[in-house]
């Protein structure tokens, strides 16, 4: 029975280098991975309690797998975007301008 | 000096002798009813329905006015048959204000059904007389209306039961007064005057409608017989002071008193007979009638008492003077209004409870007599002679011997001569004021308006003779009067027909020389009541009286014969034998621009309400406003701004998620 | 006399036919029929002539008129479930207080539709010469004509009665706040699109939108706020209750709310400024509407659900409500001194009347609230006059500009002088003419308010608004002398056409009656005032 | 344990499963076609709305549910509200479907040369994405939840990105631009979601939403509550999570637009229902989070939109405040707030369909180019007053304005509860925002009612990408200048949604 403290730091440390990832990195992939760490941090946390035994029912362990299925489905979509941006527009940059449009009617009205 | 028999009123008065009983009509209503709705359907008529026919107008007005004379006659009548002459009426029935009792009634007695007799006389006569006068006003139609109407709030205020009613007589009456002083609105000079009249009068009433308030919230109705009984029965407070005194402001402005006079003098822009109206029976003696009503609260209240007086005798003396000084005969006319209802006033201030208030009202019937007359003579010789300065006037009563008699009287009456009718109206306030000083034991109220009473009787003197001398001139010596040769003026018999005169040759200034036969029997009547009015004061029907001090009534005799005989001897010499001749020009004009009150209003109060006037509207267009206005283009402004900063990139986007979700994550553990 | 006045006026009612909630079928059908009908032709390539809409819709507001006063006669009481799940009923239920304003309502519905509307023209040209006579300006068209959009412009003068009729038949309060509501956006059509187009008609019309619909939202948040309170929305269950199901507190935001909102709209001082310009811009009728109904559902709206439903928030609130009032008088007076649009002009000063009344209702007494809603009625009519005549002379002129030399009106045009001098006088509390007895009621009611209210500060108060009164003579003068008199005939405008004739005799002898007779309307307010303060 | 299934209340959920299936079957058996692909799809929405249709008629407390354990806790658990929510969902999807039926059924370049199969895969994803709304509301547990939400999430991007490929290469791209943008922040969101989800089985120990949630830590449980509701805002696109909003609006093809509006809000509205109740059974928990929320959504919803030039972005800022209004009666914890916030989604979802619907009509009409900007809709009442006349009450409708009455009940039924616990600031913020949003649309109305301008033939430049639709792209190969007709689908939709808001003025249902 091991102190559910470490596993709750790890967690939080996951979710902080996702956010990190997040907000930080250009690449889109990179981003995704940040995504990636903070899910991981959410299905840690589910884990734990799961084996801490604060949970009555094996639900938390279960929703560990959802979350992990629904992430890898999520990652499968991300990517086909990912791939058709890249085909459009030639780069793969969370940075870019995503509404062009937009911002040259506000330009005109402005 | 030997030692005079002491004689009171009542030993002059007549013997009541016993009426017969008449078999009196069930008619609808009361004779109230009948003289104040006759009139006023009268007016609406004359507006409504006589269409373009000045005829109609014409039969409406005089017909209405015959009514409404009537009516007050009959009213006397009923009153000689009722115990205790007191006959009160309804109107349109109370008003349902919850827990304040405003029943809205009427109330007459002998001394107001007197005056309401006068009131409806001198209206009659007016209502013929503007017929002729205004014989070729394209505006006829209104005027009678307004005349009509005038008439009726005056038998209201004087008839009225309720201080609601009174007030709506009062502020028709400031309107009907606007609407007859501006009549030529096409002059500017009438307009201004007007508008001067309704302003002076309707700011004064500020104070009139404030001390109504204070009197029916303190008595909870607003009938005026209870209201005076709550307040007797209270006894003098400070409440009841504050109240009379604005009463005595609001009565100040429509009596023209100091220092609200300037208006009166400027309201002879309008027609002789509006001015007749005005100044004769209604709108500056209303005050007198409203006071007289509420006289025991009055007696009561110390302060108003003194404010009254020192006011009225102010007006009194300095109106008497500057009337003498006018270089305008209808204006002398309009400051000796001003004098002779001061004067009125002021022995209301001076009278106690013992003397009761009818001496002012007694001077009020005679005044309306004897300055209708003066009114209607004069504008009738101003058309005759094309204006009614006193350089056009002079000679007037020798070239048209018609109007002689009626010049003579009503001065004479207007000077207080025996046996004239002023004579004894005057005699009654002498009376009164001394049995106020005896009664004080000298107190100052009593003894300033007795002194100044005594000061402007030899000044009425003065200024009546002064006319008299310019208007009974001799003509042979002036070689312009052979302009004008001396011929009886015509008649026209037929009533309400355009003079043939008119169709003749001659033009309109014999026409216009001509007058008919309703205006020159109106004015006939009233000559006769400025002699034989005396009897009606006689009557047995007024009030408790004072003793009539026989030395003091030769005094003041001796004092106008002195007066006017020193007038006599300034007129000597004088071209025009007018002794206001002999005044330095720099006094005479400032007295006719009377002493230039205009600029006082102007400094003291329109220009610093016009000041804060602009300043509010700026205010409220730059400050109030604005934050409306801001409203709007702040929301604009803060939509641009958020349309320029809303994301557009992948990045900002999530770092504003995850930013509001720890927002939202920090608010939801605090709040929990 | 009394006796044979009430059996004819028994055997006259006898004649009307008892057609009990029918009533409501002819006193909303036609409205509601004719503006549907009137939107579709509009709609058509080919709109039909001026002639077919103008009598189409006089048409219709007549009937709804007759049906109106037949609701005043029985007062049928009608419910029905609307909202069931809300328990929202549609319920009409006329009583002492809507009454008046409901036939006030139909009136002004008649005159609003029998006026012309005119295609808002450039101002004429201002004269050259210092005699001003310049006799090539046009003599303006002032009979009816063809205008563009004629039949929607009737449309939307029909949905605002509708909505004003709905609002004050209103017993149960959402069904209130939808009429409140309905009169909006047809308002907002009439002067965005009729306005005067000299002006931002558009910028004044979503001003007043804006404004309104604020005011109406925070009405709607006190409406919810007692409604969930007492779990009812029905009127007469709120009053009935007395605000007992409130806390003070509650009562206190209550009453803060719904007054803000309801002083939005009626104006009260601070909140006033949205009222000249619109009323400036609006075309003739839709000021009369906008003068005699819409301002009245704020005052109504105090009356119907703040007095009765919160009376300890409303007590706490009067004495500020009453130097707001007060000062408003005063304030409307002074501007009026100096304005320079006549139509401006008038609309201050229909903020001093409101002033006066809402001095009325903050008193608290029986007095002053019969006063308040006898001023209420009386301004509507009065205001209604005055907005016919100074339409009417701001279309003859092209402009409202008191700054230009124009000839006199008495000389040009003596019917619209005499009725603006009428008016005028009404409007300066000339007793016998109908607002006096409003004005003075609400003097003598401040004098001496209800035993809750700070008595030094109401009579403070009341020495203020006498001094306003005086004020009101004095622009009132200021107008006369400005635009009445004088000598000068020319340019030259033609005098009054049939249909204002008839409008203005119409508010002109109602004017007269209410000041000769005010226990008319006095006595049928009285019940329902004895039932709110009686308690 | 033993689990019983009752399939028949399942249905709305498979049905639509069961056609995507299908229709992908059908693909592969015989590829090329189109229109059949269609008419399952919409044969599925209809079978689930036909199936949804039962559970109106549930009385209070009864619930028609299915996986249930022997403890009475079941995992899909469709009460009244719940299926309410349902039926609007699937018949807006059901809307949607009808709205897009031209651009889906047509042919790619070169005339039906197109071997991919667009038909299918787009139409499937629309039924899986509707089955996944249609679920969300239902989810018993913390598990059916998340799957039933991402089900519900992750085609709405897919069909963001998947446009015609005869549109110009540069609105394809924009198409995915707007692809993008909602794709990340649905990633995130659903990381923050799991989080949520994670610490929510740390403060309660279930995963369940059984009626009794114990929390031993409340501070945690209102940590995972705010979390869960941050995961969901973004759905619902509440200020701040809603910047993916006015991009994805205004790149998606418009009847996709429609969908995200209005089907996709259903499903995150019963995300937050199933929060809030399980949240409502804990006591003294707050959420002043939601209040906060609804307070920022309806105003920066609406400032922003005040100055809008393109209605489609104007709708999209619309959609923001909306969102307040919707989440405004969440802010008290009750069983009646979440039936207040139902019955105004309903509102607002005929409302913005309408409004969607004639959008398309009117870009159908395709008279200028950009018809979607304000402008070219100047006068729009004089030219197609049948047109102009139902967008009109869709506004009015949306701004809570008679005469569309319904409209105003909906603004009653959402303030009411808050006025209820009498949070006197929330409710100030939401009165005033009813003046700006009046203002937003009015500013529509008062271009629609203007007098029409002077219209310069051939104002249609081919080619040219700018507008928002395919449809445009199409009207932009017509000929300039010839009036081309509104097609009878969308002539049946308008009057459809129209009747609906009508009736809903006259009867007003009230709160559900």
């Amino acid at each position: 029975m091991i102190r559910p403290a470490l596993p709750y730091l790890l967690a939080a440390v996951l979710a902080g280098l996702g956010v990190y990832g997040i907000l930080a990195r250009r690449h889109a992939v990179l981003v995704l991975i940040g995504v990636e760490l903070v899910l991981g941090a959410a299905g840690l946390v589910l884990v734990t309690v799961a084996q801490t035994g604060a949970a009555g029912d094996p639900g938390a362990a279960v929703l560990t797998l959802f979350v992990i299925t629904i992430a890898a489905a999520e990652v499968v979509l991300a990517l086909a975007v990912l791939l058709a941006l890249f085909r459009a527009r030639g780069h793969v940059d969370l940075h870019a301008e995503l509404d062009a449009h937009g911002e040259e009617e506000v330009r005109g009205r402005a | 000096m030997p030692d005079l028999p002491d004689v009171t009123w009542s030993d002059l008065q007549l013997p009541s002798l016993p009426l017969p009983h008449l078999p009196a009509p069930d008619l609808w209503g009361s004779p109230a009813h009948w003289a104040i709705l006759a009139t006023l359907l009268a007016a609406l008529a004359g507006l409504g329905l006589t269409g373009r026919s000045n005829r109609l107008a014409a039969w409406v007005g005089v017909g209405g006015a015959l009514l409404a004379f009537l009516a007050t006659c009959w009213q006397l009548y009923t009153l000689t048959q009722i115990e205790g002459a007191r006959r009160g009426a309804g109107t349109i029935g109370a008003l349902p204000l919850g827990d304040l009792d405003a029943p809205l009634r009427l109330l007459v007695t002998w001394p107001l059904a007197i005056v309401a007799v006068t009131v409806a006389a001198v209206a009659l006569v007016v209502q013929g007389y503007a017929r002729w006068y205004l014989w070729y006003d394209p505006r006829y139609r209104p005027f009678a209306a307004t005349v009509s109407l005038f008439t009726s709030a005056m038998l209201l205020v004087v008839l009225s039961d309720d201080l609601l009613l009174t007030l709506v007589g009062w502020e028709v009456m400031g309107w009907c007064s606007y609407l007859l002083v501006g009549h030529q609105s096409t002059r500017s000079a009438a307009t201004r005057a007007a508008s001067k009249a309704l302003l002076v009068t309707r700011t004064a009433d500020v104070g009139f409608v404030l001390g109504l308030l204070v009197l029916v919230a303190g008595a909870g109705t607003t009938r005026t017989t209870d209201v005076v009984r709550h307040w007797a029965e209270a006894g003098p407070s400070p409440a009841l002071t504050a109240a009379m005194v604005l009463l005595v402001v609001g009565v100040a402005g429509k009596s023209a008193l100091f220092p609200f006079q300037d208006w009166l003098p400027d309201a002879m822009e309008g027609p002789t007979p509006a001015s007749a109206l005005i100044h004769a029976a209604t709108m500056v003696a209303a005050g007198t009638v409203v006071l007289a009503q509420l006289f025991p609260l009055l007696s009561v209240s110390g302060p108003a008492r003194l404010l009254l007086a020192v006011l009225a005798c102010v007006t009194m003396v300095g109106a008497a003077v500057l009337a003498f000084a006018q270089g305008d005969l209808k204006r002398l006319l309009a400051w000796s209004t001003v004098s002779q209802v001061a004067l009125m006033l002021a022995v209301l201030a001076a009278a106690t409870m013992g003397t009761g208030p009818d001496a002012a009202l007694q001077h009020l019937v005679a005044h309306a007599w004897f300055k209708a007359l003066l009114f209607l003579t004069t504008g009738w010789l101003g058309v005759l002679v094309g204006g009614t300065a006193m350089a056009l006037m002079a000679s007037g009563a020798r070239r048209y011997r018609v109007l002689r008699h009626r010049f003579g009287w009503g001065l004479l009456a207007l000077a207080g001569v025996p046996p004239f009718v002023g004579f004894f109206s005057k005699e009654a306030i002498l009376g009164t004021a001394e049995a106020g000083t005896a009664a004080t034991g000298g107190g100052f109220v009593p003894v300033l308006v007795l002194a100044s009473v005594g000061a402007t009787a030899p000044l009425t003197a003065a200024y009546c003779m002064r006319a008299w001398l310019v208007l009974s001139r001799p003509t042979a010596a002036q070689g312009h009067a052979r302009l004008y040769e001396p011929d009886p003026v015509e008649r026209i018999d037929d009533f309400f027909d355009e003079p043939q005169v008119v169709q003749e040759a001659e033009g309109v200034e014999r026409a216009e020389a001509a007058i008919s036969s309703s205006a020159r029997m109106g004015t006939s009547a009233l000559m006769l009541m400025t002699l034989f009015g005396g009897v009606v004061l006689l009557l047995p029907v007024w009030g408790p009286q004072a003793h009539v001090d026989l030395q003091l009534m030769a005094a003041t005799l001796l004092l106008m014969v002195v007066s006017a005989l020193l007038v006599r001897l300034a007129a000597g010499g004088v071209r025009t034998r007018d002794a206001a001749a002999r005044i330095p020009a720099g006094v005479s004009l400032a007295a006719e621009r009377g002493l230039h009150a205009d600029l006082a209003y102007r400094v003291v109060v329109v220009t610093p309400v016009l000041a804060l006037a602009r300043a509010v509207a700026w205010f409220d267009a730059e400050v109030l406003d604005s934050w409306v206005r801001g409203a709007g283009v702040g929301s604009r402004l803060l939509g641009r701004v958020g349309d320029l900063t809303s994301p557009r990139r992948a990045t900002p986007a999530l770092a504003l998620v995850l930013a509001g979700m720890l927002a939202l994550a920090a608010l939801g553990v605090v709040t929990a | 006399m009394s006796g044979t006045l009430g059996r004819v006026r028994a055997d006259l009612l006898a004649l009307v036919p008892d057609l009990g909630t029918w009533w409501y079928a002819v006193a909303l059908g036609p409205l509601l029929l004719a503006a549907v009908l009137l939107l579709a032709a509009g709609r058509r390539a080919a709109p039909p002539g001026h002639r077919v809409l103008h009598r189409g819709s006089m048409v219709a507001a007549g009937l709804s008129a007759l049906g109106v006063a037949g609701v005043a006669l029985d007062r049928p009481v009608l419910e029905a479930s609307w909202i069931p799940s809300l328990g929202v009923s549609f319920s009409l239920r006329p009583d002492g207080l809507s009454v008046p304003l409901l036939l006030l309502t139909a009136l002004a519905g008649v005159v609003a539709t029998a006026l012309h509307l005119h295609p808002g023209r450039e101002p004429r040209p201002e004269p050259v010469d210092l005699a001003d006579t310049d006799p090539t300006s046009p003599i303006p068209v002032v009979r009816g004509e063809d205008v563009p959009g004629l039949a929607t412009y009737h449309a939307c003068l029909l949905v605002v009665l509708l909505g004003a009729l709905v609002a004050f038949l209103a017993g149960d309060a959402i069904l209130f706040f939808v009429g409140l509501e309905l009169v909006l956006v047809p308002m907002w059509v009439l002067v965005a699109r009729y306005g005067d187009p000299g002006s931002d008609r558009e910028g004044a019309a979503l001003r007043f939108l804006l404004v309104t619909v604020v005011a109406s939202s925070l009405v709607l948040l006190g409406i919810l706020a007692v409604a969930t309170a007492t779990g009812s929305t029905d009127l007469a269950l709120w009053a009935g209750e007395g605000g007992a199901s409130l806390g003070r507190g509650s009562q206190l935001a209550v009453a803060a709310v719904l007054l803000v909102g309801l002083g939005l709209k009626t104006p009260v001082f601070p909140l006033h400024t949205w009222l000249p310009w619109v009323h400036a811009t609006a075309p003739t009728a839709g000021s009369v509407l906008l003068a005699a109904v819409l301002l009245k559902l704020g005052t109504y709206g105090m009356v119907r659900l703040v007095v009765p439903v919160v009376p300890e928030g409303f007590a706490a609130w009067s004495p500020l409500l009453a130097g707001l009032g007060v000062t408003g008088i005063v304030w409307a007076s002074l501007v009026c001194l100096v304005e320079r649009d006549l139509k401006r002009l008038i609309a201050w000063s229909s903020v001093a009347h409101l002033g006066f009344v809402v001095l009325g209702l903050a008193t608290g007494t029986q007095a002053g609230l019969q006063a308040a809603l006898f001023g209420n009625v009386a301004h509507g009519l009065v205001s209604a006059l005055l907005f016919v005549v100074v339409g009417g002379l701001k279309h003859r002129w092209g402009s409202a500009d008191l700054g230009r030399r124009r000839a006199a009106v008495r000389e040009v045009a003596p019917r619209l002088g005499l009725a603006l001098v009428l008016g005028m006088a009404a409007s300066s509390g000339l007793p016998g003419l109908a607002v006096f007895w409003g004005e003075i009621g609400s003097l003598l009611a401040a004098w001496s308010p209800a035993a809750d209210r700070p008595e030094g500060w109401f009579r403070g108060f009341a020495v203020v608004a006498a001094l306003g009164g005086a004020l009101a003579v004095a622009y009132t003068v200021r107008v006369l002398r400005e635009v009445w008199a004088g000598d000068r005939v020319e340019p030259r405008v033609p005098d009054a056409v049939l249909t204002e004739r008839t409008a203005l005799r119409l508010l002109g002898v109602l004017v007269l009656v209410l000041g000769l007779v005010p226990t008319l309307l006095l006595g049928v307010t009285a019940p329902f005032v004895e039932g709110v303060l009686g308690r | 344990m033993t689990l019983e299934v009752d399939l028949s209340s399942v249905l709305p959920v498979l049905a639509p499963l069961a056609a995507a299936v299908l229709l992908l079957l059908m693909d592969a058996a015989l590829p090329g076609r189109r229109e059949p692909h269609l008419v399952v799809g919409a044969l599925g929405l209809a079978a689930g709305l036909v199936a949804a249709l039962p559970g109106l008629r549930l009385a209070v407390g009864e619930a028609r549910s299915s996986f249930c354990l022997a403890g009475g806790w079941c995992a899909y658990r469709a009460d009244h509200l719940v299926s309410a929510l349902q039926v609007c969902a699937l018949g807006a999807a059901l809307v949607v479907l009808v709205l897009t039926w031209r651009d889906w059924s047509a042919p790619g370049p070169g005339a039906g040369a197109e071997t991919t199969g667009r038909a299918p895969v787009v139409t499937a994803l629309l039924l899986a994405a509707t089955a996944g709304v249609v679920a969300v509301p239902a989810a018993g547990d913390l598990g059916s939840l998340l799957v039933a939400l991402e089900l519900a999430t992750l085609p709405t991007v897919a069909l963001v990105a998947l446009v015609r490929t005869t549109w110009a290469a540069d609105r394809r791209a924009r198409a995915v631009d707007g692809a993008v943008a909602l794709l990340t922040t649905s990633l995130v969101s659903f990381g923050l979601l799991a989080l949520g989800a994670a610490l929510w089985v740390a403060a309660t120990g279930s995963t369940r939403f059984d009626g009794a949630t114990r929390a031993e830590h409340p501070e945690l449980l209102v940590l995972a509550a705010v979390l869960l509701v941050a995961g969901l805002a973004f759905k619902v696109s509440a200020v701040p999570f809603h910047a993916w909003t006015p991009v994805t609006y205004a790149a998606a093809p418009l009847p996709v637009t429609a969908y995200l509006a209005t089907v996709s809000k259903v499903a995150a509205l019963g995300g937050l229902v199933v929060v809030v109740r399980a949240l409502g059974t804990v006591e003294g928990t707050t959420l002043v989070a939601v209040a906060v929320l609804a307070g920022a959504s309806m105003t920066v919803g609406n400032l922003v939109a005040l100055v809008q030039q393109d209605t489609v972005r104007l709708l999209a800022w619309s959609t923001v405040a909306q969102a307040g209004w919707v989440l405004l009666p969440l802010a008290s914890l009750s069983a009646q707030a979440a039936s207040a916030a139902g019955s105004y989604l309903v509102v607002y979802v005929t409302a913005t369909l309408l409004a969607f619907v004639v959008l398309a009509a009117v870009v159908a009409l395709g008279v200028q180019a950009r018809p979607a900007s304000l402008e070219a809709q100047r006068g729009l009442l004089r030219s197609h007053p049948w047109l102009a006349l139902p967008l009109m009450l869709a506004l009015l409708t949306l701004a809570g304005l008679p005469p569309a009455v319904a409209g105003v009940v909906a603004k009653v039924v959402a303030l009411r509860p808050v006025l209820g616990d009498e949070t006197w600031w929330l409710a100030l913020v939401a009165a005033v925002n009813i003046a700006l949003g009046l203002a937003v649309y009015l500013r529509w109305v008062a271009v629609l009612v203007a007098p029409a301008p002077r219209r310069q033939a051939g104002g249609v430049t081919a080619g040219q990408g700018e507008a928002g639709t395919g449809d445009q792209a199409a009207a932009a190969a017509a000929p300039a200048g010839d009036r081309r007709r509104v097609p009878v689908r969308l002539w049946a939709l308008t009057g459809l949604l129209t009747a609906l808001l009508v009736a809903g003025s006259i009867l007003p249902v009230g709160a559900l």
